[in-house]
C-alpha cells in the first residue's frame, strides 16, 4: 500500500509540473508583450493616425476599423445567430434534418478562417460588388461568429431543463409566452457568453478582413459602410512582417500587440464576469 | 386583434425566417468554395493536386501540386500537438483531480480566457522572440522553422486542450471518485482507473479539437512558419502550411484564373480535413456518451 | 355531496411510436374527490395523467385512441384549445420545479400569461394561492426572493400554489413527494387532502401506503392496463383481483 | 391544522365509547328487567342489541382500515389493536346483558324467589368497572384501570356468596331449583361482564405502558 | 428465496396452530378427567394452562411486532388481525377448559351422578369443532369454516338438553343439586367452547372473503 | 451467536467548519446485526455513517472529537490507514453509482486495486460476490455488458457486490433504496437481510417502513443528536422517547 502512496506523490509531481510549464509560458507570453508594450503606449499613441509611412504616430484608425468591423459583425450576426438557434432547439421537430444542420453548423465553427476570407471575398466583394469595405467585412466577421453564437445559444437553450418548459405549458401558457418568460430569461447568460466570445473572436480576426476590408494605411476616419478601414489585427501584421522598418517599428508593434491583446482579453474577460454573475443569481 | 393561435403560428414562421437566411449562409460558404475550388480539376486531376510534389502556380505551365503545403500543415500540426496535447491533459487532470479548489477557479478562467488570444499577437510573440531563439539555439539561418510553429501552435492549442478536458473532467459525476475512494483506493488511481476513462471520450474530442485548432490556424503559421513550399525533412525547415499559402497568394491571383481555382481548391482540402476531424470529434463524443462521460 | 364523474376516460389506448403504453383504460374521475394510481414502475401511471391534460402532445410519434371527455367534452376533438385545457387542468411535477424567479413572480407567472396585469389583483391571487398551499406564513416575507432558495418542500408547496394560480378545476401529481423527505412529505399530503375539498385531484405515487393515506379512488396499473380500480379502502384491505393483492402485499415480482 | 390520521383516531375513540355507553345501558336495562320484573323492558333490550353487534361490526373495519391505510406505529398502533380488542369485549359483554334479559323473562314468568339484593349491588359493581375501564382507557389513565383489575374480586366473591345462598335454597325447597339455577346463571354472568371490564383494564394498561400484566407477567 | 415477511406470517401461524394444539389437548383432559374421575391429570391440566397464556402474550406479541415492522395489507392484514381475535378465544377455550378441570375436581370429591353420556359427546364434538375451525383457518377453507358455524347449534341443544336432564335429577333428588349445578356449569362451559371455535370459524370467513358474517351481517 | 461490539462510538461530536453537525454521539452497533439510522432532514445520519469510513476526509473544514473505534482500534489515530479501513468498513450510496465499465470490471475493479492480477482468482470473487449480493442469475450471461445498460435496482444490487468483492467486514449504506421502486426495494431489502449473516450493516434510510422491516437495531437521530437507540421492535412498537414516538407516529413538525 505504500507503494501506491509512493505512486501518488510521482504522479501528482508530474502534474503539477506540467501544469506550470503552461501557465508559467502563457504568463510569460502576456508579461513579456506588456513589459515592452506599455512604454509604447500613451495617449497619443491611441488618438492619432499612424505618420511617417507608418513608422511614427498612432493606431487610431486601426482602433477605429477594428471597432466599426466588431460592431457591424455583432448587429449582423446576433440577431440572426439567436432567432436560429431559437428556431432550431424550440420549434423544429428534432430529427434527421436538424442534427444535419447542426453538425454543419459545428463544422463551420472550425473552419479555417481564411476560408471564411475567401468567402467573402468571392462573395461580397466580388459577387455583391461591395469592394473591400466595412460592410464586406463585416459581413465576413459576421458570418464567421455566426456558428459560434448559433452553437453558444443552442447550448444554453438546451441545458434550461424541459420541466421549465412543461411547468410554463401546463399552466396554459402559450409556446411563445414559454419561451420568451420560462425559456430565455435563464438561458441569457449562456446566450451572452456566446455572443461576446463571438465579439472577441471577430476583434482579434485577421485572415477574413485582408481581402474584404483591411486596407494597410489610411488616416482618414470611415465615411460610410463602403469605406476600406485599418484594423488593429491587420496593422499589427503588416507592421511585424514588413521587413524594411522593422527594428523601427519595433516599439509601435508592442504597443499594438498590448492594445490589441488588452482589447480581446478584456472583451473575453467581460463575458467571465457576466457569466459567472448571472450562473450565480440564476440557479437550478 | 388576431387569435392567440394565429399570434403563436406568426412567431414560429418568423422564427423560420431568420433561421434558413442563416443556414442559408452557412451552406452557401460552402457552395461557393465549391464552385471556385472544383474548376481546377479541368487543368489537373484531383491525384496530382493532392500528391504533387511542385507547387509553382506562377510558372509556365503552373505545377498544382500541392503535397508540400500539406506536408507543411502536417508537420507543423503533429510538432504543434506533441506538446499541446500531453501538457494540455496533465494540466486538466491536475486542475480537476488534485488542485484544491481555489486554485482551480483561479486557474480556470485564466486558461480559458488566454484561449482568446489572437492569433496575430501568438504570431508576432514567435516573430520576435521564439524565432530569433531558434535560431540562436540551432544556429539556423533562419528562426523561421516548422519548429517555430509548434511552438507557437502548440501554446495556442493548449487551452483549447485544457479546457475541454477539464470539462469532461469535472462532469464525472463525484458519485464514481467516491465510489472508488470508498472501496479502498488512493486519489491517483481513483484518477487513472475511473475517472480520466470516463472522461475519455470528452478528451480525446478536446485532443481533435486542439488537433483543429492546429491546421486551421493561419496567421501566426504565416508570420513565423517560414513560407518554403517545399517537402520538410526535419523540422528546422521553413514551411509553407495550407492556410498560410492561401492568405500570401490570394492577393496576387487573379481573379478566375487557374492560381485563384486553385487557391480556392486547397480551401476545399482544407473543409474536407476539419469535416473529418470534426466528424470523428462527433463520433467519438456520441460513441461514448451512455457511458456517462462528458463531451463539448 | 353528490358524486359527479369529472373525467371519463373509455377504453383509451395510447402508443409511443409502435410501443403500447396503455391498454383499452376505462376509469371515471370523481370530482371533488382524490383519485391516486398506482403500481410497478413503467406500467403507464406517467402516460395516463399526462393524456388528461394532453402534455403528451410535446412527445413526438405518440397516438392515442378512445375517449377522454372532460365535463362531457371529448378534449381530443379537434376544436379543443390546448390552452384554455391545460388552465382547466393544471399540473404538479415529480421533482419541484419552480422558475429561477421570484417567489411572487412564480406564482404570478401562470395569471399573467392569461393576460391579467393589474398590479393589485395580482397581489391577491399570489396571496391567495399561496395560502391555498399553505406556504404563505412561511414565505409572506420573502416574496421577492429567488424561488430557488426554498426548501424542497416549500419548493413543491410553492409549484401547487403556481398550479392553484391559474384557478384550474382538476390538479394532476405526478410522484409530488417523492423527492422529500417524511416530514415535509406529510406537509405535502395534509395539503392535498383539504385541496380536494376545491378541486378534484389525480395523484400518481409509486409509494402504496401513501395511495392509501390520500386518496379517496385508487386506480392499479400493470403493463398498461388498469386492473382495478375502487375505494381506497376496498383496494387496500380486500382487492377483488389476485394481482392487485399480490402487488400490495409486496409478493410481487 | 389537525392530521386527518388524528381526526380517524378520535373517531374510533368515540365510537368505542358510544359502545361502551350502550352496554353499559344494555347492562342496567337486563338489571332493572330482572329487579322490577319488567319483561317489556327485557324484550326491548334483547331487540336493542343488536345496534351493539352493528357499532362491533363498523369498529372493527374502522380499525382495519386505519392499519392498512395509515401503518400506525408504537401508541397508535397499540391503541388500535386493543382498541380491536376492547370492542370485542364489549360485545360479549352486550351478549351477556342480552343473556341476563333472557333469564329474566324466564324468571319474571314463575313468582319472585326473593327479593335481590346481592345481584343488583353485583350488576352495580359490574357496570361501574366497565364504566372506569373505559374512562381509563379514554384518560390513559392506568391508576383507574389497576383499580378495575382489583375490584374484579370484588364481583367474584359476591358470585361465590350468591351461588352458596341459591344452594341453600334449592336444598331447602325443592321447587326454587330452576330459579335458583336461572339466578346463578345471571350471576355468572355478571361474573363475566366483569372478567371482560377486567380485561379492558388490563389492555388498557399495556396500551399506555406498552406491558402485559395479564397472567401475572411482569417484567 | 423466500421473503421474508413470509417467514413471519408463516411463524405466527404455526404458533397459533401449535397454540390450538395445546388447547384442543387441554380440552380433552378436562373432560378425561371429568369422565375418567382422574383428579391428577386436572390438576395437571390447570397447571398447564400457563403455557396457553404464555403463548397468548408471545404470539399478540408477534402479531403487534408484525403490524408495527411489516404494514401488512388486505390479506395479510386481515390475517393478523383476526389472528388477534383467535388467540384471544383460543386462550378463553383454554381457560373454560381449567374451569371444568376446577369442577371436575369439585365433582371427583362427590360420589358420582350418573354415567356422563351427553356430556362427553358434547365436549368431542367441542374439540371437533375448535380443530375444524383451526383447519379452516389454516387452509383457508372458508366451506369448512361454514360447516364449524352450523354445527353450533347441535352443541346447543346439547346443552339444553342436559340441563333439562339435570334439572330433572335435582328434582327428584335435592341431594344431587350441588353436583348438577356442577355439571350444568361444564356443559355451560363446553357449549361457550363452541361458541369460541364459532367465532374462529367466522373470522376465517372474513379474512378469506373480506366480509363479515357476524350477527347474520350480509351484503 | 453472541453479540459483539464491532463499532464503538464514544462522545463523538462533528464540526462542518463552524457548525456542529453531530453533538455527542456514543453508539455501540453490533457484530452481524443491522443497524439503521432514522430521523428527519439534516439531522446527521449520512455525516454519521461516513464518519465510519472516514468519507468526511475528502470534505475540507471538517473536525471531528471523540473516538469511534472499529474492532476496538481507533480509526481516528495518527497511524490509521485510510485506505486500509475503507477495505475493512464497504460502503453503498443512496444513488447506485456503478463505474462506466463492464459488469465483471466493475466487481473486479476492488481486487484489482488492491493487487490481484489473476486472472482465474478473479473471476472467482467476481462469482462469489455476484452471488452474495442475489444478482449473478440475472448477469451471469452477460458480464462484459457495460454496468450502465442495468436496471436501477440491478445497479444497486451490483454496487452492493462490488462493496463484497473487496471482502469488507462492515457495510455502510446510505440510503441505499430510495431512488428505486417498491419492487427493487423489496428485493434489496431481502438481500441485506440475507448479508447480515456475514457482514455488519449499518443503514442510513429516511424510510422508517424500511428501517422497521430490515433492521435489528435502530437509532433515531435529531438534530445532530442521537435521541434513542434501541432494538428495532421496541423503538417501533414502544419507543421510550417521546420525541421518537411523536416521528415515527408522524406527528412530528
Ligand atoms: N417519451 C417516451 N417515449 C417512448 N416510450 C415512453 C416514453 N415515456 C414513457 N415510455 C414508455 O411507456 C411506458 C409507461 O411509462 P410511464 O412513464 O407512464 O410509466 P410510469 O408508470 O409512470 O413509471 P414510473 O413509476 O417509473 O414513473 C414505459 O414502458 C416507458 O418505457
Ligand atoms: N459538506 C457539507 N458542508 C457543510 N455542511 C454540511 C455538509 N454536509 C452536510 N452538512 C450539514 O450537516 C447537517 C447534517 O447533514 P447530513 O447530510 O448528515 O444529514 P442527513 O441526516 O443525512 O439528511 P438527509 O436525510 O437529508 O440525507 C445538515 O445540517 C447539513 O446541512
Ligand atoms: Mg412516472
Ligand atoms: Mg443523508
Ligand atoms: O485566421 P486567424 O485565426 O489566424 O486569425
Amino acid at each position: 500500500m505504500k507503494r501506491q502512496q509512493i505512486y501518488q506523490q510521482v504522479a501528482f509531481g508530474g502534474l503539477r509540473l506540467s501544469t506550470l510549464t503552461i501557465i508559467s509560458v502563457l504568463g510569460l507570453i502576456i508579461w513579456f508583450l506588456g513589459k515592452e508594450g506599455v512604454s509604447a503606449l500613451s495617449w497619443e499613441f491611441l488618438t492619432q493616425a499612424p505618420r511617417n509611412g507608418m513608422t511614427e504616430g498612432g493606431i487610431f484608425p486601426a482602433l477605429v476599423g477594428t471597432l466599426c468591423l466588431t460592431l457591424g459583425a455583432i448587429i449582423f450576426a446576433l440577431p440572426l445567430g439567436v432567432f436560429a438557434a431559437i428556431y432550431l432547439t424550440e420549434y423544429a421537430k428534432q430529427g434527421r434534418l436538424v442534427r444535419i444542420i447542426r453538425l454543419g453548423i459545428n463544422n463551420l465553427a472550425g473552419v479555417p478562417s481564411v476560408v471564411f476570407g475567401l468567402f467573402g471575398l468571392a462573395m461580397f466583394v466580388e459577387y455583391l460588388n461591395f469592394g473591400p469595405s466595412i460592410l464586406a467585412g463585416s459581413l465576413t466577421l459576421g458570418i464567421l461568429i455566426l456558428p459560434t453564437i448559433i452553437r453558444a445559444s443552442e447550448e444554453a437553450l438546451l441545458a434550461i431543463p424541459q420541466t421549465f418548459r412543461e411547468a410554463s405549458l401546463a399552466l396554459g401558457a402559450s409556446k411563445w409566452h414559454t419561451i420568451y418568460k420560462a425559456v430565455l430569461p435563464p438561458a441569457i447568460p449562456g446566450i451572452l457568453t456566446g455572443t461576446i466570445l463571438g465579439i472577441g473572436r471577430a476583434a482579434g480576426e485577421t485572415a477574413p478582413i485582408i481581402f474584404t476590408a483591411a486596407c494597410f494605411y489610411t488616416a482618414r476616419l470611415p465615411h460610410s459602410i463602403f469605406d476600406q478601414v485599418m484594423a488593429l489585427p491587420f496593422h499589427l501584421y503588416v507592421l511585424a512582417t514588413e521587413g524594411t522598418h522593422f527594428e523601427k517599428t519595433l516599439p509601435l508593434q508592442y504597443g499594438t500587440a498590448l492594445v490589441l491583446l488588452g482589447l480581446v482579453l478584456g472583451i473575453n474577460l467581460i463575458a467571465v464576469i457576466i457569466r459567472t454573475r448571472l450562473r450565480r443569481k440564476i440557479r437550478w | 386583434m388576431i387569435s392567440r393561435k394565429g399570434k403563436d403560428l406568426l412567431i414560429q414562421n418568423l422564427f423560420l425566417f431568420f433561421a434558413s437566411i442563416s443556414i442559408l449562409v452557412l451552406f452557401l460558404i460552402m457552395a461557393f468554395l465549391f464552385k471556385e475550388g472544383l474548376p481546377i480539376i479541368e487543368v489537373v486531376s484531383p491525384l496530382r493536386f493532392l500528391f504533387g510534389k511542385s507547387w509553382y502556380p506562377t510558372y509556365e505551365p503552373p505545377e498544382f501540386g500541392i503535397l508540400p503545403l500539406i506536408m507543411g500543415s502536417v508537420a507543423v500540426t503533429l510538432g504543434a500537438i506533441t506538446i499541446a496535447i500531453p501538457l494540455g491533459v496533465a494540466t486538466a487532470i491536475y486542475l480537476s483531480e488534485v488542485a484544491n479548489l481555489r486554485v482551480k477557479e483561479l486557474l480556470k478562467p485564466v486558461i480559458e480566457l488566454l484561449a482568446g488570444v489572437p492569433s496575430v499577437v501568438y504570431g508576432f510573440f514567435g516573430l520576435v522572440v521564439v524565432a530569433p531563439w531558434i535560431q540562436d539555439l540551432f544556429d539556423l539561418p533562419t528562426g523561421l522553422t516548422a519548429l517555430t510553429a509548434s511552438i507557437m501552435l502548440g501554446i495556442m492549442a493548449s487551452p483549447t486542450v485544457i479546457s475541454i478536458s477539464e470539462d469532461a473532467l469535472s462532469s464525472v459525476p463525484i458519485s464514481y471518485r467516491e465510489a472508488s475512494l470508498a472501496l479502498g483506493t488512493t486519489k491517483w488511481h481513483t484518477a487513472i482507473s475511473v475517472t480520466v476513462p470516463a472522461a475519455l471520450s470528452g478528451i480525446c474530442t478536446a485532443c481533435i479539437l486542439g488537433m483543429a485548432r492546429a491546421i486551421e490556424e493561419t496567421m501566426t503559421v504565416l508570420m513565423v512558419a517560414g513560407g518554403a513550399a517545399i517537402i520538410p525533412t526535419t523540422l528546422l525547415q521553413p514551411v509553407r502550411p495550407m492556410t498560410a499559402n492561401i492568405i500570401a497568394e490570394m492577393g496576387e491571383a487573379v481573379h478566375g484564373s487557374e492560381h485563384f481555382h486553385a487557391l480556392f481548391a486547397i480551401a476545399v482540402v482544407l473543409f474536407f480535413i476539419t469535416l473529418a476531424l470534426n466528424l470523428l470529434a462527433d463520433y467519438i463524443s456520441h460513441r461514448f456518451k451512455e457511458t456517462g462521460s462528458a463531451t463539448l | 355531496m353528490a358524486n359527479n364523474t369529472k373525467i371519463m376516460v373509455e377504453n383509451l389506448i395510447f402508443y409511443y411510436g409502435n410501443d403500447k403504453a396503455l391498454e383499452d383504460v376505462s376509469m371515471l374521475i370523481q370530482e371533488n374527490k382524490i383519485t391516486a394510481l398506482i403500481g410497478p414502475s413503467g406500467c403507464g401511471k406517467s402516460t395516463f395523467l399526462r393524456v388528461l391534460n394532453r402534455m403528451n402532445d410535446l412527445i413526438p410519434g405518440t397516438k392515442l385512441k378512445g375517449k377522454v371527455l372532460i365535463d362531457g367534452y371529448d378534449i381530443y376533438s379537434n376544436t379543443t384549445d390546448v390552452v384554455e385545457l391545460r388552465k382547466k387542468v393544471g399540473m404538479v411535477f415529480q421533482k419541484s420545479n419552480p422558475f429561477p424567479k421570484s417567489i411572487f413572480d412564480n406564482v404570478a407567472y401562470g395569471p399573467r400569461a392569461h393576460g391579467i396585469r393589474d398590479k393589485a389583483r395580482l397581489t391577491n391571487i399570489v396571496e391567495e394561492s399561496l395560502e391555498k398551499a399553505a406556504i404563505w406564513d412561511e414565505v409572506k416575507d420573502k416574496l421577492k426572493q429567488s424561488a430557488m432558495e426554498l426548501s424542497g418542500g416549500q419548493q413543491q408547496r410553492l409549484c401547487i400554489a403556481r398550479a392553484l394560480a391559474i384557478n384550474p378545476e382538476i390538479i394532476l401529481m405526478d410522484e409530488p413527494a417523492s423527492a422529500l423527505d417524511p416530514i415535509s412529505t406529510a406537509k405535502i399530503e395534509e395539503l392535498i387532502r383539504v385541496l380536494k375539498e376545491k378541486y378534484t385531484i389525480v395523484i400518481v405515487t409509486h409509494n402504496m401506503q401513501q395511495a392509501a393515506r390520500v386518496s379517496d379512488y385508487t386506480g392499479f396499473f400493470l403493463l398498461g392496463e388498469l386492473i382495478e380500480f375502487s375505494d381506497t379502502n376496498k383496494i387496500f384491505t380486500s382487492p377483488q383481483d389476485s394481482r392487485t393483492e399480490d402487488y400490495i402485499t409486496g409478493r410481487f415480482g | 391544522m389537525e392530521r386527518h390520521f388524528e381526526k380517524e383516531l378520535h373517531a374510533l375513540k368515540e365510537n368505542l365509547l358510544k359502545m361502551g355507553a350502550l352496554v353499559e345501558q344494555a347492562i342496567a336495562n337486563a338489571i332493572k328487567s330482572l329487579v322490577e320484573r319488567d319483561s317489556e323492558l327485557a324484550e326491548k333490550t334483547i331487540h336493542s342489541d343488536s345496534e351493539i353487534d352493528e357499532l362491533e361490526i363498523k369498529l372493527e373495519e374502522m380499525a382495519i382500515r386505519l392499519l392498512a391505510l395509515r401503518q400506525p406505529m408504537a401508541r397508535d398502533l397499540r391503541f388500535i389493536v386493543k382498541g380491536t380488542k376492547i370492542i370485542t369485549d364489549l360485545e360479549r359483554m352486550g351478549d351477556l346483558a342480552v343473556n341476563i334479559c333472557e333469564r329474566a323473562l324466564e324468571l319474571n314468568k314463575e313468582p319472585p324467589l326473593k327479593p335481590y339484593i346481592d345481584l343488583p349491588r353485583m350488576a352495580e359493581k359490574a357496570q361501574l368497572m366497565l364504566k372506569e375501564s373505559l374512562d381509563a382507557f379514554v384518560r390513559e389513565d392506568t391508576e383507574l384501570a389497576l383499580k378495575v383489575c382489583q375490584d374484579d374480586q370484588l364481583i367474584d366473591d359476591l358470585n361465590n356468596q350468591i351461588f352458596r345462598e341459591l344452594l341453600t335454597f334449592m336444598l331447602e325447597d325443592p321447587r326454587t331449583i330452576s330459579r335458583a339455577i336461572r339466578i346463578s346463571f345471571i350471576s355468572k354472568y355478571i361474573e363475566r361482564i366483569g372478567d371482560h371490564a377486567t380485561n379492558i383494564a388490563e389492555d388498557v394498561i399495556y396500551m399506555v405502558k406498552a406491558k402485559d400484566i395479564r397472567h401475572g407477567h411482569t417484567d
